[in-house]
């Protein structure tokens, strides 16, 4: 199972790479869905339905938006030759993200590796999870029942944005 | 008493949701819900820390009581520091809303304006209210996102740049927090704050606890806008709408990054040399740098938010020393003093450069412009709005009577008693350069000789009643100096952060 | 151990990009990869070999354990948030192309003057 | 905004009414399959997205429908509120309290309150989404005419 999750990520790392360095936006925001979609395949692997159907549909809907939004726009990158200056930035940024690596690798080490995760607060969720709530898909219990109040916080967010994109999206701001 | 918890987040929540309906029925009917909600949240909160906290309130959200002792559910957790913190929000959201009643007249869509301020309190309410890793996060969530729209609400050119360049560097340090809750996950399999530190507190200093510490360091100064961390703030706060800026410089950098470092750092991790080092050099990097940024500007509000960054040095080194002192194993009073004296630097930053941010948008309301070489002898003609700005003035620098001068005073005493003679001798030399830059501001802006060039006249009445009442703040709260007032209103939040982690444990208790 | 080690590369790989990209539209782009290795760490922590998706479906054999439905409830709110920051991020973008003509923040810079 | 070839109208309107109806289905069955409010709400939203982007409509009738499904997302996060608040006064007395009665797992009838929260939750999404989108509409549609 781990070998196949790192074959999946590998392609989504090098599309993220080819994301960023693409010089026309459109396959730019293209590449960005492959990631989007491989994160889709890694969920499903990694048991959670719940998550691939949300993914999948929001990735869908941001790849509408960034469409639009690039197909409105020149869709041309202004590319600055990478000089000598370039190639410093790129080294110093690999040496950093090496270190970074390490520290990471120091830090969880010592914990728990892939597959073998210990439960203590889901403890409840997975065994009473159905006779406490009553919802046979334990994620939407522990979503709603057990931590509502996060649920509400979510919902509040997707108002507060779609407020803000209204307030932001007027013509004319000031009388 | 523990069923008014909630309150502090459902009714900003439900004046947000009520506004877009009812908003454009009813003529000014958002401007008085808002106001007259947040007037309630302040005497409530002034009602609960006078009523004294002695142990803290734990309110299960859903009502699920802990299985074999692992807390299961949400819990709200309600204690001297966060009434403290509470009573800053409700108090600064009320006046800026009460301001921003004639201000906002200058900008279109007003029920949206007030709809995103609710939004922004209640998630501000949230995250102070909470004691849950991942609530904390969704809480912080709604408090940012609102604050970005707020930011750019004129759609200007210059504030679309500046909340674009927030929302990145924000965006950023809500996935460093993110990711250090999973890896608190990984490692605790529990996220109830009291529950990671109780299991927290057996293991010692490992080379995990470090990697989590500094990406939440990183995190949260973000949002506390800290020295390395602060290029966002002063874009963010000079384009903003002014009683939006009091609020983001007043209350926001204060409830979501400054509550939350001391609440992570004093009561869930265990307090460590490494980190107590950390937090005190970037608290004395931002007083110095900030100061010496602010000296150059000549936009007014850009001025003022450099200051904030200088001034939440004060408040950070204060901490800083409390946790150096409690490490070393040191005369716990000094440690309490300097706490002390940082947390009664907080309110008072939050009160003067409220009242600084609304005299900057009162001068911008009159004369339309904040450049301070344009400006000059408008002094005759807004006299509360020199009076005011004077006050403030003089209280940021720390002039004796306004209470600036009494929180500088305790954090340079504690300084002195716990041997850090060169934070005393920075803090010293800052106000000093804080003095001079405010003298700047304040012969540029009122007292030049060249006069504006039309007739001004004064500001509306809310606005005028919002800037009196702060002023009258910076002078009644110098009384907290004395040992009598300070028991009741400083004491309790003090104890909190005094107690670490074995405060955890009494929540678990309950 | 690989597979985290491989997620925080992509985090880096997104953090890369934040920092040295010039395009507005592609620093949105590598944030959404940053939320999306975020996102995909909480899940590989919550994953335990042989467990069940975490729904109770009809034919269960008896003692199945399941996969830890925390983190995943977590993640499905986060997704949302990151739907919610990017839309925003989004709009933000359009509007400073119609104003500046440009998505490039070099121009945006001087030609802010 | 004007719409596309006769061929894409069809399709987008035979395509529309299966989506619609298969996001009803995700978000009432959310307590029993995968997926629920928020996977249900967007499949929603993207039914309705994928008519105004294949008919198109001028700006008048989106501003119209965008107040529309801004108070119809307003109504439905405040009927949730005032649900969770009711749970302060019914049952244990507490905040976000799910206090009707839990029925058999199995059921589509089961979960106490959480089917009413998948609903009301569900309306709220595809209305924060639709409204995202008809802002990005409106404004470009009126950039075009300054």
């Amino acid at each position: 199972m781990e070998v196949l999750l790192s074959v999946i990520l590998g392609f989504m790392i090098i599309g993220a790479i080819y994301a960023l360095h693409a010089n026309d936006l459109l396959s730019a925001v293209i590449a960005q869905g492959i990631v989007g979609y491989g994160l889709v395949i890694c969920f499903l692997h990694l048991k959670a339905p719940d998550l691939a159907i949300v993914q999948i549909v929001v990735e869908t809907i941001t790849l509408i938006i960034m469409v639009a939004v690039v197909l409105d726009s020149s869709r041309k990158e202004i590319k600055e030759k990478p000089g000598f200056k370039g190639t410093i930035n790129i080294i110093a940024g690999l040496i950093f993200i090496g270190f970074l690596i390490y520290f990471f690798y120091m830090a969880i080490n010592p914990l728990d590796t892939f597959g073998e995760h210990a439960l203590r607060m889901s403890e409840t969720y997975v065994e009473q999870g159905a006779q406490k709530t009553g919802a046979a898909n334990l994620v939407t219990g522990v979503l709603w029942d057990f931590r509502g109040y996060d649920t509400l916080g979510e919902a509040t967010i997707l108002f507060t944005a779609a407020l803000g994109i209204l307030s932001v999206l007027r013509l004319k701001g000031k009388k | 008493m523990s069923t008014l918890v909630p309150l502090y987040v459902i009714l900003p929540l439900a004046t947000a949701f009520l506004i877009p309906i009812f908003g454009r029925l009813i003529k000014g009917f958002e401007k008085a819900l808002l106001s007259l909600v947040l007037l309630f949240l302040t005497l409530l909160s002034v009602y609960i820390l006078f009523n004294g906290i002695q142990e803290p309130i734990v309110y299960a959200v859903g009502g699920w009581e802990p299985v074999n002792d692992v807390p299961i559910g949400i819990h709200l957790v309600l204690d001297g520091l966060s009434v403290f913190i509470l009573l800053i929000t409700s108090l600064i959201g009320f006046l800026a809303t009460f301001y921003a009643i004639s201000y906002i007249k200058k900008y279109t869509a007003e029920n949206n304006f007030y709809a995103l301020l609710s939004l922004m309190i209640a998630g501000m309410n949230g995250v102070i209210l909470t004691g849950d890793m991942f609530n904390l996060y969704v809480f912080l969530e709604i408090a940012v996102i609102a604050s970005y729209a707020l930011v750019a609400f004129g759609t200007e050119k210059q504030e679309l740049e500046a909340s674009f360049k927030y929302q990145i560097l924000g965006g950023v340090a809500s996935l460093f927090i993110l990711f250090s809750i999973g890896m608190l996950y990984w490692k605790t399999q529990t996220l109830n704050m009291a529950d990671i530190s109780n299991i927290l507190s057996g293991k010692d200093q490992d080379f995990f606890l470090l990697f989590t510490q500094v990406l939440l360091i990183a995190g949260f100064g973000l949002k506390a806008a800290m020295i390395p961390f602060h290029a966002w703030l002063p874009d963010a706060h000079s384009s903003a709408p002014s009683p939006i800026s009091a609020m983001l410089s007043g209350v926001l950098i204060k409830a979501v990054g400054i509550y939350a470092i001391l609440r992570l750092f004093f009561n869930l991790f265990m307090i460590s040399y490494e980190i107590s080092i950390v937090i005190t050099v970037i608290g004395a990097l931002s007083m110095v740098i900030g100061v010496f940024l602010a000296i150059g500007q000549w936009d007014l509000k850009r001025l003022l938010a450099y200051h904030s960054i200088s001034q939440m040095g004060y408040v950070v080194i204060g901490v800083g020393m409390g946790m150096i002192i409690m490490v070393k194993g040191g005369n716990l009073s000094i440690a309490s003093l300097a706490i002390a004296g940082g947390l009664f630097h907080l309110i008072n930053h939050a009160v003067f450069k409220g009242l600084l941010f609304l005299n900057a948008g009162a001068i911008e309301y009159v004369t339309g412009t904040r450049n301070l070489k344009m400006l000059g002898g408008i002094a005759k003609d807004l006299p509360v709005t020199t009076s005011t700005s004077l006050g403030a003035s003089l209280s940021i620098s720390g002039i004796p009577p306004f209470n600036g001068f009494f929180s500088k005073l305790i954090i340079i005493i504690a300084a002195i008693k716990g041997q850090f003679y060169l934070l005393a001798i920075l803090a010293v030399l800052v106000s000093i350069i804080t003095l001079a830059s405010f003298m700047k501001f304040q012969r540029y802006a009122f007292f030049n000789k060249k006069t504006f060039t039309r007739k001004v006249k004064e500001v509306p009445f809310t606005m005028c009643f919002s800037m009196i009442v702060l002023v009258i703040l910076c002078l009644a709260l110098s009384l907290l100096a004395i040992p009598g007032v300070r028991e009741v209103v400083l004491t309790p939040a003090v104890d909190v952060i005094m107690r670490t982690t074995e405060y955890s444990s009494s929540i678990i208790g309950m | 151990m690989i597979v985290y080690i491989m997620c925080f590369l992509l985090f880096l790989v997104g953090l890369y990009g934040i920092v040295t990209r010039r395009n507005l539209i592609k620093i949105v782009i590598s944030f959404t990869i940053m939320e999306f290795s975020v996102f995909l760490f909480l899940v590989l922590i919550g994953y335990i070999e042989g467990g069940e998706a975490p729904i109770l479906t009809k034919n269960l054999p008896e003692n199945v354990n399941f996969v830890d439905p925390l983190p995943q409830a977590m993640v499905l709110t986060a997704i949302v948030i990151g739907l919610a920051t990017s839309a925003m991020l989004l709009a933000i973008a359009i509007r400073l192309y119609k104003k500046y003509g440009t998505f490039d923040i070099r121009e945006i810079k001087n030609l802010k003057g | 905004m004007e719409g596309l070839t006769p061929i894409v109208k069809k399709v987008a309107q035979l395509m529309s009414g299966i989506i619609f109806v298969y996001g009803i289905y995700i978000v009432v069955h959310g307590h029993l399959t995968p997926g629920g409010a928020f996977a249900g709400g967007i499949i929603l939203a993207g039914a309705f997205i994928l008519l105004i982007l294949a008919f198109g409509s001028e700006v008048i009738r989106l501003k119209k429908e965008e107040t529309g499904s801004s108070i119809t997302e307003s109504l439905s996060i405040l009927l949730t509120l005032i649900l969770a608040i009711g749970g302060l006064f019914i049952g244990t007395k507490v905040f976000f309290n799910n206090y009707l009665p839990k029925g058999e797992v199995g059921e589509l009838i089961s979960a106490g309150l959480i089917p009413i929260y998948n609903i009301l939750i569900g309306i709220e999404v595809a209305a924060a989404i639709i409204t995202i989108f008809l802002a990005l509409v409106i404004f470009k549609e009126e950039e075009e005419e300054r």
